[in-house]
This record gives structure tokens, C-alpha cells and sequence, in this order.
């Protein structure tokens, strides 16, 4: 097994007990124990506090914009399907601004990892309301509390159609590392939400509110996507992995009739003669 | 009256296959080794509407059509009252009657009424055929070579069942047989050397399509969007089969950052769209920007703002292409004036994409992207594959990799994951040479130093402009527009320059000293607000310009162009 | 009641056969039996074939841009929330470049129905592939066939929150007209998928087609949400009133503690000195 | 030395109360009468880092920082090593030596050390408070008057609880205890009238916002984004009060999307963004041009392109405002130069978009938009709501209201849902004038020229520049960097003409007639490429101008403004 210290990159500018924390000591535990090899893979995250766990995790890293990350993740894991491509990013990345490319990466069940790190609040723009904030939920944009239900990110990922979805907690990082590493295997598109409180902006979502607020899953079948569906709409948050199915990946269909081009041979087939009939 | 130079429309209500007979009449062109211009001009519906299909056959070189038609082929009544003031004098309208008579009011022109519809359908049991049976009255009209026609009816169903092949091929024996008592037009003589030299005929968006293909772009996102939508639906077709992917994004927003993906994977890459998705594309490409990524944008501009007509050209997008995006951006904007061009272009947009590592931005029009021109089969052997700076077997020590090293040419080396000593991070927040974000405020200066070099240093290999004449008065130009101001100019026997600009931005100094001793310019462009005019005063600092504008999306003819210099020089 | 000829406007240019002819006739019976007045009603739709509807229908109406009705509706509706609202267009507006605002719109719960044309196609673009075409259909951008699997419409608006999911057929615009008019009728958010088949592009999913590919939902409890997740997961489509449930509406919520300010009375409250404390 | 003006920086590390300290002492500024200008500087993270607040007091109205401080008030080790060089000589170092005892190198300024953390945990019971002791200490130093702090303390805290505003108290007097030893400041002078007259202390974001209120704006949709937030944030805490929603929507699309409804449904609305959101605003901002809709976006600049600096100042969205977007369009852009316009223009903004029914883009920049000045109330009499063409009750027999009827203007009268007799279409494809689609040549020509004669109209009624001075040699500005420009030729005792552009689309007259009989013309503006300089080029015709330019995310000072132009013309 692979250290875990060769996952380390800068020190982490987080504030002090952030949760993210805990998402990424469990991303660097998963991936030593996957034995995965930073040159090969890939960090794929959006903007927000959340999303620069890419300067802190080693490996190929892209921090893009606010919401795209998953357009990039496709982008890079259909053009080289031997990297291994994670993506990761907050909350409002992933359910506010990031919506739409969510669910049609879901639907193309691309064979990417997805970890948000959901604090129910945006941290890095200093504590506006986020997509996952409860109704009522208090911040200096809903001074008078928030007029909106939260989104359902894993509701609506299995709903989008991805093939596995789990729950993780920052506060269990034990779990948290066999969930992200069980995403990271998965061969397919994996939703990993994880609560990851934000110490600074949001009071309430705290580790003890989700140690409150949550519960483990028994005898769970993942198998089973009805109880995924109603299990996701509990009021407290299901902790586990929730639903998983093997299904064909979006590179495979599409590579399906003909050979991948590997990445290293550049000197592709340009030859273009055999269209000309086309066009006499 | 015409040699070897003629221009037929064919009208009727979408359906009436005013375009497919257009398509025969073209590839029956190029066969005998005429040249093609086409324009088609049909509205944003799906059925019915007035459609019509231009195609302009000559043996001289041309990009576009002529101010006037010889031949319309009217199907319906609209045809009629559209286009039968641009007819010529001494031409002839072959008319329909199948649905209703028609008095055609012009002394001045033939008519031949013919109840096409009607006959295809009690004769031939299939009353879509008449457009066919059009080709035999034309065919006997214009004593073209009926076997070439043939052949080129056969070829074009091909891809049909021979059932379709053989009813179509009826079909023209009827029209010949109809017509057998015509007399042939006199004065016009269509003659090519009946032999099809090495040419193809394709649209501009076929061409981008295997420029890409030629370039070794092995990977297209793009949002169906008119009138770029053929370049995906090309590429859908093409690129698997030589182990590339097309795919159609959720929206233009994903479709570029799916682009960027695959190029920062590795993979020559590209997005393509027309004025609404090129906005949405506007925060995507300052990412590339900012990370130095190298990756192809095809705007194919259609009349706006906002959704405008959608299938009308227009070229209104050149302000956003050069400046559009927040912050300082290097990027390069280039704008092909033919559809060879618009090949070449494409082929050399991905080199310089990669060699400048920045986003390139390519600048057709609805034009150009639809017209259909004849072109010399493309020359594969004198086009290199440049990757740039591209790194796969970096010697470094470090534990990260300087991507984004200060060079001389303010260009760095470059890795794609995968990489062993490769690995580094991208950001579109400010980043030290690893990649790794700070706000360091000197760090801040040499990068964007590094970053707007590349402005300076990429001009040298960019398009310069085509310089054609001498004088002091110019004439300039981009894009489509480059077809009717040649024509123009042909017809003023006076000294005039003609400055086609290749390259927006960074705009080349070569203008300015074409401009050194010109003391009026003409631009002509097809928008309101003089969008080239401004970037050329701007740049130059030449300021003596006459705007020739055309915003109602509808294309140029030479005439326009023509008077219009007349008039300002009192010629 | 108001004769349905009200509602004319142009003569639509849709192609013979179109299903969205049979929408158009369906929102005027029910416009027509609700008695709406076309001073107060506004028809929001985006761009593609089914998005022309407004310029058929005679009312106060917006063609906006591609994929955005439901943004432009939202901003309309809170500003007025006596007007009646209501959105409409296809499948690719609705559930490709609109996705985002429609997962949005619906947990807001803003009273307004949202009539998706799905035809499975881009007609106007003609004929390129949908979100909602079926894995391997075969259009000009997927010559071998589509790799994804399609979005599931309703089950993204339920899984997103909407508090009203319906599925009719232009085929039977009987029980459309019904459909149509109990979502207008339904205080909150409704969306109506519409089986409306373009018989241009696409040439598989024909009515047919449809007509052997749906049922009718029959003794079916719209208060049942599970079974509602479970419906909407069948192979086949389930047409009539899929779910309804009566919640708060975002403008009854966003006003909860204010006065709307009726539209009318232009001249507002414009003084701003007792906030000048603030800054002292 | 310095007579009631003094720079006072406070740095330290996120959560040592830089800020918070830095607000109550421009407060106590403004109390005192004096103007204030201030400048924050913190890293795009959340805790840790070095942040600092720059706060100038003066008697004089002032705008901007000076170049120097007088005073450095140190929480850390890096204030130390990043703002000594900043401070004047004279001035005064205040280190808290609780964490560690440092050296401080240079012997022309004066040096206090207090181990503020350590006293304030130790004898009051709570570290944070050092903050609010260190105003003792100043407090002494430059001899303020401690009833006015002591009042400024309290009313600061008033929202938290009596609790907190005691402890802060307490802290005061600790401070002032702890420094009896400390002799007071020579050769400062800090004395205002001591009776704060009507005015207000408050940033840009916050005038905005106040402005908007003012204006009868009753919606507005934001996406959170870094520096405009405060403006969502301000309405959505007031706008609720006065009848109107504050929508944080789903992204910067949804957010300009929204404000449009709301404008079309009637209210005055408005959407808030930067940058990367403004980007996202393009394609919305277009069809906002085509139908003709009133609607506000403000842009506060931050240092770009892509995510950039996000906490860090430019002015670098100029040509996007001006430019952005596919197709022809119409709108306004302004630029405020300081706290007090963004208020007025804001209001003005509002009144725009209805009378000439475009987008109207508020080109703020993070300085503005986070600098708090002093300004006097507003005065709400002479302000006057101008809605336009607004029309709620039209006496039409037509079934459709004719929405772009043509007028001599080109503005048409406009209804809103709601209105019996108003009933229209609205799209964004080409229109007739009741709004329904039509792709007809001549109406199109007809509307385009309709929309953009509005551009020709409009200049009137838009924001002149500000001409300071005479003489052949002229600084031309806008936005922030109005301050430092006015402080430098203050200091350059020459004959210089200061323009102040304000409005930027349509590009106003009036420049090139100051520019007349200008020899050379300096353009000072924060960004690389000199996105100001080129408008002014290409508007004007004049062409010697020199950049100053200033692109690493901090703001000018007048001495690089200065010491620029006295190079360059040898003063
Ligand atoms: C297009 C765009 N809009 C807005 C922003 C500003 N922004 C940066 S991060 C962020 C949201 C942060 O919230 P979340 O995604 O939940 O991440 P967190 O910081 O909570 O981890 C926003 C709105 C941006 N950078 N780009
Ligand atoms: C931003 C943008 N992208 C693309 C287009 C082109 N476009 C127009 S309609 C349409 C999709 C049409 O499909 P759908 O929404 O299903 O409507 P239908 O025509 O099938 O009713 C597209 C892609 C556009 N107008 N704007
Ligand atoms: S602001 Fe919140 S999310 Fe951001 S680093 Fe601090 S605790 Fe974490
Ligand atoms: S193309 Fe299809 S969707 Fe469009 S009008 Fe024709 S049948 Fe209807
Ligand atoms: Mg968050
Ligand atoms: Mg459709």
C-alpha cells in the first residue's frame, strides 16, 4: 500500500475544523489504498472553499470555473478513459450553478467519482444561503430566512440516473474512506455527499447537528433503487452507500464500435481522402 | 448574351425540394469543371415558408453569387413576387402552373409554364418528383449534357434506395421529353470541359469539419445551433471512425468546458456554435485563456442580437470575438473569406491553438458556412502538425512541474495528465509556475506580462492580410464579403486596393502600412455598427472610412458594393 | 364560459401533423373553461418549434431565449403574482439547457404550470438527438446511435420538488385539456410532460408509437409520492395526474410578512432615510 | 507634520479584528467631520492570511489613500514585513509583541510595542479584544477625543448585545490605561469640528444599493459572487421592508433572467454581479437589448480574467461592457467615480433603462464598490422617477398593442401584463411592431435602425465627463482611479486638464472636444491592455496618448501617477 504522505501538496488554508478537512484526509486514505498514481490521475474541481482541495491533494489537478467542473471531468476522462478522474467541489458548485451538468453527467453514467462537500452554506463568498440550505435556514441573503426546500443532491442524481450514490460524514472519516474509495472503484458515475460543516458560516449544520441528524444504514441492499428513492427522502441524512448498480460506462458506448485512441500517439490518422466522394 | 456564367433560383414552399434540385444542379457544375456559388435563404420553420436555393455556375473563379439571376425555377406563386425583379433581362422564369396560371408580368424575359407537379403526379404517380423533371426543362433549356446529369442524379440519390434512384432518373427523361419542344436559350452558352477535374464541392462547414478531421481534432462538444450545427452533425459522423469523439452537450456552457477538458487531456479539441451559444461561451474561454489552454471555437455568426433571424448571415459577432470576456485575455480570432479557406484556417487553428496555447476563435458567417464553393482538392502533404511546447517526457527533478515557466516568448511547456513528471495544477485563479494559486502581487505582474506577450509574439505567424490592387483608394473587407467586392472591383475600371483582413486579434500591423498612402478606405461589412470599421480605425488610426453596411440579413451582390463606391467617388 | 376562439393569434407554421397543434388546442379549451383573461395571462416560452406556441396563442406573451423561460417566468410571476403564468416549450429547452432553472423552479414551488412539448428531437435545429430520445436512437448527431440515457422529465421536476406532475398525449387532447387545466388550476409549481410527437424528425416516435408506449393511470392516489417515484420509473409513460400536493407557494412565502406591492401603484415608497442610522 | 489628514493601516491575520478596528475608527473619522477614504486588502480565503485596512481621515475631501501611512497598527509579523516600507517617516509602528518580540528595522519612525493580546487575555479575560484596546493607544497618540471613540465604540456594537459593547468599552480603557506613558504624536494634528455634520460614512456597494431604493427598484437577482454581494445582500435585508424581493438565484444566468421578467412584468429590477457572473450575463443582457426592456446590471470589477484575484481590484471589464455580446446592440454603460455617484447613478440607471428602454450596465470596480467615503445625505427632493414611456392605459382599438410602433425617437410606448388594451408579443427574434416574428428585409432594417438610433438619442441625457483644469496636457480617468489622479495634480504644479470619463457606451462627444487643443494625453487605468485608452482612441481620433496603467489587483497611488507624468514630460 502507497502512503499516504505521497498525496500531500500545499498545507491547507481551510479554516480551523472545516470538514473539508475530513474529505480530504478520506480522499488521501482511499486513494493510498487504492494504490492510485498521482501522473494518472486527475482532481477535477469547480470554485469555492471545497474546491481548492485540488492545491492540497497531489495529482493532476484542474480548478476551474464556478459549476463546470463535471463539463471538464467529461471533457478529460472521454478524451483519456485510463486517467483516473475525480471531481470534487462545494454545494453550490455542484446543486446551485452546477445543476445541469450534474444531471446529464449522471445520465451518461461517465466513470467519474463526484465528492461534494456539502456544508449547506457558501463558504468561500462568506456565508450566502446555499441550494442545500433547510427552509427557514437564516444568512445575510435570507435575513428572513430562506423561502426555498433544499435541493436533494443524491435525490436528484439517482433520479438523473447514476449508478451509485452514497452519503458520507466528515466527521467518520473511517467511512468516509471506504465510501470514497467504493465511489473511486465503482465503475460508473459515483454521487458522494458528504456533510462537511463550515465552522465559520453556518451555526446550525454543525457536527453535532448531523451526528444528530443523521443515521447509518443496516442491512441495506444497494441493490435496490425504490428503497434508494425513499431512503433519500428521509428527513434525517442516510449515511452509506445508498445505491449501486453496474451499468455500461458512457466511455464504453461510446468507444463501443472502435479502438480508443491512446492519448501517446499523437500522430493520429489524418487522412481524409475517403470523404472526398462526398463531395464530387 | 452570358458565357459560362449562370445563375439559377429555385423557389417554392419547403417541401417543393427547391434545395435538393439545387444540390444536383451544383455537383452537375463542378462536373464539368465550373466553379459554385450557392446562397440559400429559407426561414426558421420547418415546413412551408418560402425557400429558395441560389446556385450560380460559372468557369471563372467566383465566391458568391451575381447581382442578378438567369433562371428561376418557380414552384410556387412566392417565387413569383420575390424574386422576378431579379431576373435579367433576356433570361427566363420556368414556372409551375401545376397549382394555379400565373400572368407574369415581364416583357423582357421568357417564360416557360409547365404543370410540373401535375404531370409527375399523373404520369410518374409521385408529384415530389417534378423537381427532378425540372433538370430535364433545364437540361434542354440550357443544352446541358444529359449523361453527365444523369450520373449526377444516380450519385446523388445513392445513398437512397435504387428504387428512388430509378423514379428520379424517370423523372428527368419526362421533363426532357415535356420540354422537347423548346427552343434552347439563345445567347447563353454553358460549356465546361465536361471533364470533372481533381475538385470537390462542399459548404463551409464541411470544410471546418475536415479541416479538424485533417488536423487531427479528435474530439468535438458542441449544442445543435444553426447555422454551425452541420460542422457536429459532420463530425458525429466522421470522428469515430477514426477513433475520436463527438458529442452533443447539455448546452454551449458544457460544450466548451467539455472542449477545454479534452484539450487539457490531450486531445485536439473543439466547440462549435453561432452568436447565442458563443456568448455562453465567453466565461469558458477566459478559463482556457487563463490556463493557457489550447482549444478551437467555431463561431458561425447569424444575424442578431439575441435570437435575431437564425437563418440569416450577418457579421455582428467580430466585437465580441475581439473583445468579449472580462479581464485581458490573449486569444487569436481569425476569419476565413472562402470556403478553401475556410479549410486551411481550421487546419492551422488547432497548431495555433497549441503552439500559442491559448483559445482560437474562428469567424465564419452563415455565408460561408452554407454557400457551396468548388475547391481544389485539398493539399495534405504541406500541412504540418505543429503540438508547440507539448512536454510527454519531461526531465525535471521537482516534484511538480513548471507549467507555466517564464520563457523568452512568454509560452511554457506544457504536460496533459498521464505524464510521469508532469504533474501540476491549473487554475483560472492567478498562479505561480506550478500552477498553484497567489495573490502575490509581483508574481500577479510577471504573469500577465507572460500571458500578453504571447499577443506580441503570435502576430508574426498569424494570417496577414490579401492584398489585392494598388491605389489610393482601398476597399476592405473580412469574411463572406470577400466574393461581391472582387466582383465590384471587376467592374470599376479604376485603381483600387482591396485589403481582405485574415486575423482579428491580435490585430496585424500589416493594415496599417496598406493603408500608408491610401487616402479613402471603403469597409464593408454586414452589420449596423461598423464593427471591422471600428477595429480597423482603432488599429490604424486611419480614419478617412466610408462604411458600406448591409444588416438586413441577407447576403451582398456585387452592385451594392459597386454604386456605392461610385457614388462616394463620383466615378 | 369563454369561447376558445379568444385565444387565437396567428395561423401556427408548425408542420401538418405537428403534435404541438394538439397542445395549442388543449391550452386554449383550458384557458377557454378556467375563463382566463388574456390581459392577465402571460405565456413564457423559450426557442425551438414548440417554443412559437405564444405567437398562436393571444395573451400577453414572452419568446425569451433557449432554455431560460423558466427563469424569465420566475421574475415575472414574483413581481406579479396576480398574473396567471405559465410556461411552455421542448423538450431540449426544458431538459437540456434549461435544466438548471427547471430543478430550481420546482423546489421554489412558484405557481406556475410548465408545459414541456417532449417530441423526443430537436425539431427546429432539425432532428438532432434530445435529452429525452432513447438510448441508441439514431439522429444526424448520433449516426450510431445515442449513448446516454434519456432524462426523465417528471421524475427530475418530483425528485427536485414540484409540488404537481403530469404527463398527457396531443394524441388525446380530451383529457390534455383536463391535464392542462387542473396544472394552471394547481397552486404551485406543475409540470405537464407532453407526449407531442414530431412527425418531421423523428420517425420512431410516432403517435403510434406513443399510443402503444403509454397507459392510462387508473385508480392512482396523485398524493402518493412513492408511488409516484415508482410510476414514473415504468417503461411505459403513464399519462394523467401523476402527483399533486397542496404547499405554500414561493410567492406566498416570499411575501409572508409583507404587503405585495400591487403593480399599479407605481409610485412606491421611496425614502431611505431611516436606514441612514446605518451609516453613522 | 500632517494637519488632519492621517493614513492609519491596521494588518494582521484574518480574525485579529483588522476590520472590524478599521470600521470604528472611520466612523469616529466621519463623527469628527472629517472625509474618509479606505482600502481593504485580504487574500480569497476564509480565516488566516494577512489582511489590512487601510483608513484615511482628512479634512480635506479625499477620495483615495495617499502613498504613505502614518500609521502602522501591527497584529502580526507580516504586517511588519509587508507595510513598513509603506509608512511614513515621522510615523508610528503600534506592534502587539504578544506572540513573538520582533526588531523593527527603521529609525525614522517611532515604535510601540504592546503586548495587546496578552493584556486583553489576561486582564480581560478575552484575546479578541486587543482590537478595540489598540484604539486606546491611538487614541492617545493623536489625541482623540475619547468621549466620541467611547460613543463610536458603543453605537458600532449596538446590534450585538450590551454585553459585548460594555467589554469593548472596557477594552478602551485599557487601552488608554496602558498608554499613559505614551507621549502624543508630534507635528500631527487630527482635529476635526467635532460635530458630525449630516453626512454619512458607507461604501460603494452600500450606495448602490441605497441607490436602487431610492429608485423605486423592487427586484433584484444576484448570485453571490466577490465584491458584489453586499449589494444582494443589503436589499435582501431592506428591499422586503419597502415591498420588494431579493432573489438569490440558482446562477448569474438565472439571476439576469429573472430581472428582466420582473422588469417586463413592470417593476423596476435589477441583477448584481462580477466578472465571471457577468460573463454569464451576455447572452441575457442581449435579448434584454432586443426586446427592448429596461433592466440594471451592475458589474463591480474584480482582477481578472477568469477567477483572477477575486479579492483583488481592476478595472479590466470595460471592453466587455462596451462590447460583449453577439449581434448590434444598444446600452448604456456608466462608471461612477466615487461612493456619492454610485448612489446618483445608480438612481439614474433606473430612470435610463425606462426612458430608453435598455440594459444599463453600472461599471463599478472592487475599490469603489468596497471603499467607504464620507458623502453628504442624499438629496432625495431633486431626484425625480422618470419611468419612461410607460403606458397603463393605452386607448388602442387594435387587439394588439403596437409595442415597437416606430417613433421619431425610436422609443416605442410600453405596457406590462396586466394592462387591458396592452396585450403584445415580446421576443427576441426580428419583430414587427407588435412584436410578432417576422423575417421580412425592410421591417428588419426598419428595427434595427429603430434600436440603434436610440444610441444617437440617448447621448444626451447621459453623464458629460468631468473636466478639472486647463492646458494642452490631460489625464483622462474614470471609475476609481478619480482619487489618486486628483491627489497627483495637486502635486504637479503645471497646467493639467483632468477628463473623468463616466459614461462609456455610447461613447459621448464632449471627449474629443476637450481633447481639442490637447497635445498629449495620459490615460490612467487599471488594466493590462488599456481598454479606456483604446475607446478613447478610437472615439476621439486622438491618438498621443501614454498609459498608465496598473494591473497586479492593488490600487493606484497618486506618486505612480505623479512621478509617471513628470517623467514622461520631463517635470
Ligand atoms: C460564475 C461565478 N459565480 C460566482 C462566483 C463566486 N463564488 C465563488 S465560490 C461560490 C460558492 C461557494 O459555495 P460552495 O460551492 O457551496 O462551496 P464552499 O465554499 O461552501 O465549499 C461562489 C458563489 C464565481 N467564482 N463564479
Ligand atoms: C443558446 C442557444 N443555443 C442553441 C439554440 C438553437 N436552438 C434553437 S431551438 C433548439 C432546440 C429545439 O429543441 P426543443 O427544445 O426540443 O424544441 P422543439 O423544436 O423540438 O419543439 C436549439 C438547440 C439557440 N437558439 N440558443
Ligand atoms: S469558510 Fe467554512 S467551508 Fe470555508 S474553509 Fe472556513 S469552515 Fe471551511
Ligand atoms: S419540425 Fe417537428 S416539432 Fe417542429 S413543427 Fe415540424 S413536426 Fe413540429
Ligand atoms: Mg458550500
Ligand atoms: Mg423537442
Amino acid at each position: 500500500m502507497v502512503n499516504i504522505s505521497l498525496y500531500d501538496r500545499e498545507t491547507p488554508t481551510w479554516c480551523p475544523g472545516c470538514g473539508d478537512y475530513g474529505v480530504l484526509t478520506a480522499l488521501k486514505r482511499a486513494a493510498a489504498n487504492l494504490g492510485l498514481d498521482p501522473a494518472k490521475t486527475v482532481l477535477v474541481t469547480g470554485i469555492g472553499c471545497s474546491s481548492k482541495i485540488n492545491s492540497y491533494f497531489y495529482s493532476y489537478g484542474i480548478h476551474t470555473i464556478h459549476g463546470r467542473a463535471a463539463a471538464v471531468a467529461t471533457g478529460i476522462k472521454l478524451s483519456n478513459p485510463e486517467l483516473e478522474v475525480i471531481i470534487a467541489g462545494g454545494d453550490g458548485d455542484a446543486y446551485a450553478i452546477g445543476t445541469e451538468h450534474l444531471v446529464h453527467i449522471a445520465r451518461r453514467n461517465l466513470d467519474v467519482a463526484y465528492i461534494v462537500m456539502n456544508n449547506q452554506i457558501y463558504g468561500l463568498t462568506k456565508g450566502q444561503v446555499s441550494p442545500t440550505s433547510e427552509e427557514g435556514f437564516v444568512t445575510i441573503t435570507t435575513p428572513y430566512g430562506s423561502y426555498e426546500k433544499p435541493v436533494n443532491g443524491p435525490l436528484l442524481a439517482l433520479a438523473s440516473g447514476a449508478t451509485f450514490i452514497a452519503r458520507g460524514f466528515s466527521g467518520d472519516i473511517v467511512q468516509l474512506t471506504q465510501i470514497i474509495e467504493e465511489a473511486i472503484r465503482h465503475r460508473g458515475f459515483a454521487l458522494v455527499d458528504v456533510l462537511s460543516p463550515c465552522v465559520t458560516w453556518n451555526k446550525i449544520n454543525t457536527y453535532d447537528w448531523y451526528k444528530a441528524n443523521s443515521y447509518q444504514l443496516k442491512d441495506h441492499d444497494p441493490g435496490d433503487r425504490n428503497r434508494a428513492f425513499q431512503i433519500l427522502q428521509d428527513d434525517k441524512f442516510a449515511l452509506g452507500i445508498i445505491y449501486k448498480k453496474e451499468e455500461k460506462t458512457f466511455e464504453e458506448k461510446v468507444y463501443r464500435k472502435y479502438v480508443h485512441l491512446p492519448l501517446k500517439q499523437l500522430e493520429v490518422d489524418r487522412s481524409i481522402e475517403t470523404i472526398y466522394e462526398e463531395f464530387r | 448574351m452570358k458565357m459560362n456564367d449562370i445563375t439559377v433560383r429555385i423557389g417554392g414552399q419547403a417541401g417543393d425540394g427547391s434545395l435538393a434540385t439545387g444540390e444536383i444542379l451544383s455537383k452537375y457544375f463542378r462536373r464539368i469543371g465550373f466553379y459554385v456559388a450557392t446562397d440559400k435563404d429559407f426561414p426558421s420553420r420547418i415546413r412551408g415558408g418560402h425557400t429558395s436555393y441560389a446556385i450560380r455556375g460559372s468557369k471563372k473563379r467566383i465566391f458568391s453569387l451575381d447581382d442578378r439571376i438567369d433562371v428561376l425555377l418557380a414552384f410556387d406563386e412566392d417565387s413569383i413576387l420575390l424574386h422576378m425583379d431579379e431576373l435579367e433581362s433576356g433570361g427566363v422564369v420556368i414556372f409551375d402552373s401545376s397549382r394555379k396560371d400565373l400572368e407574369i408580368k415581364r416583357e423582357d424575359v421568357r417564360k416557360v409554364k409547365i404543370p410540373l407537379a401535375n404531370i409527375a403526379r399523373k404520369e410518374l404517380g409521385l408529384e415530389i418528383i417534378k423537381n427532378t423533371m425540372a433538370l430535364g426543362v433545364l437540361s434542354k433549356l440550357f443544352s446541358l449534357d444529359s449523361n453527365i446529369m444523369r450520373q449526377t442524379i444516380r450519385d446523388s440519390y445513392k445513398t437512397k434506395s435504387e428504387k428512388i434512384i430509378e423514379e428520379n432518373l424517370l423523372a428527368y427523361e419526362k421533363g426532357l421529353e415535356y420540354s422537347k419542344d423548346i427552343e434552347p436559350m439563345e445567347g447563353y452558352v454553358i460549356e465546361g470541359d465536361k471533364v470533372a477535374p481533381d475538385t470537390l464541392l462542399l459548404m463551409g462547414n464541411e470544410a471546418i469539419g475536415l479541416g479538424a478531421l485533417a488536423a487531427g481534432c479528435r474530439f468535438i462538444a458542441a449544442y445543435p445551433i444553426t447555422p454551425a450545427s452541420d460542422v457536429l452533425e459532420f463530425l458525429s459522423r466522421h470522428l469515430p471512425e477514426k477513433g475520436g469523439v463527438a458529442i452533443q452537450a447539455e448546452s454551449e456552457i458544457a460544450a466548451v468546458n467539455m472542449a477545454i477538458g479534452a484539450g487539457y487531456a490531450g486531445l485536439r479539441s473543439m466547440a462549435v456554435t453561432s452568436g447565442p451559444g458563443f456568448d455562453l461561451k465567453t466565461e469558458g474561454i477566459g478559463l482556457a485563456s487563463m490556463i493557457e489552454q489550447p482549444v478551437v471555437i467555431l463561431d458561425a455568426q447569424r444575424a442578431g442580437p439575441s435570437t435575431g433571424l437564425p437563418t440569416k448571415t450577418e457579421q455582428s459577432d467580430i466585437n465580441h470575438a475581439v473583445y468579449g470576456g472580462h479581464g485581458d485575455k490573449a486569444r487569436i480570432v481569425i476569419a476565413p473569406g472562402n470556403v478553401e479557406e475556410a479549410f486551411y484556417f481550421t487546419f492551422e487553428a488547432f497548431n495555433l491553438a497549441e503552439r500559442f496555447q491559448v483559445p482560437v476563435i474562428i469567424l465564419s458567417d452563415e455565408l460561408i458556412s452554407w454557400n457551396k464553393q468548388v475547391v481544389k482538392r485539398f493539399d495534405l502533404d504541406k500541412l504540418k502538425v505543429d503540438r508547440g511546447k507539448l512536454e510527454l517526457n519531461p526531465v525535471s527533478n521537482e516534484r511538480e512541474f513548471p507549467r507555466y515557466d517564464f520563457q523568452e516568448d512568454g509560452i511554457s511547456f506544457r504536460t496533459i495528465p498521464g505524464v510521469e513528471k508532469g504533474i501540476h495544477l491549473e487554475t483560472g485563479d492567478e498562479h505561480d509556475v506550478y500552477g498553484h494559486i497567489t495573490e502575490n502581487a509581483s508574481n500577479r505582474v510577471k504573469m500577465m506580462d507572460k500571458r500578453m506577450k504571447k499577443i506580441q509574439v503570435m502576430k508574426n505567424e498569424l494570417f496577414p492580410s490579401v492584398v489585392q490592387g494598388e491605389g489610393d483608394v482601398a476597399v476592405i473587407g473580412m469574411g463572406s464579403t470577400m466574393g461581391p467586392i472582387l466582383e465590384a472591383l471587376e467592374r470599376i475600371p479604376r485603381e483600387i486596393k482591396f485589403i481582405r483582413i485574415r486575423t482579428l486579434f491580435p490585430f496585424l500591423d500589416d493594415v496599417a502600412l496598406h493603408l500608408k498612402d491610401v487616402k479613402i478606405a471603403f469597409v464593408v461589412e454586414q452589420n449596423y455598427l461598423g464593427q471591422l470599421e471600428d477595429l480597423v480605425k482603432l488599429n490604424t488610426g486611419f480614419r478617412n472610412t466610408v462604411g458600406i453596411r448591409k444588416y438586413d440579413g441577407r447576403s451582398f451582390r456585387p452592385g451594392i458594393i459597386e454604386r456605392r463606391i461610385r457614388e462616394v467617388m463620383g466615378w
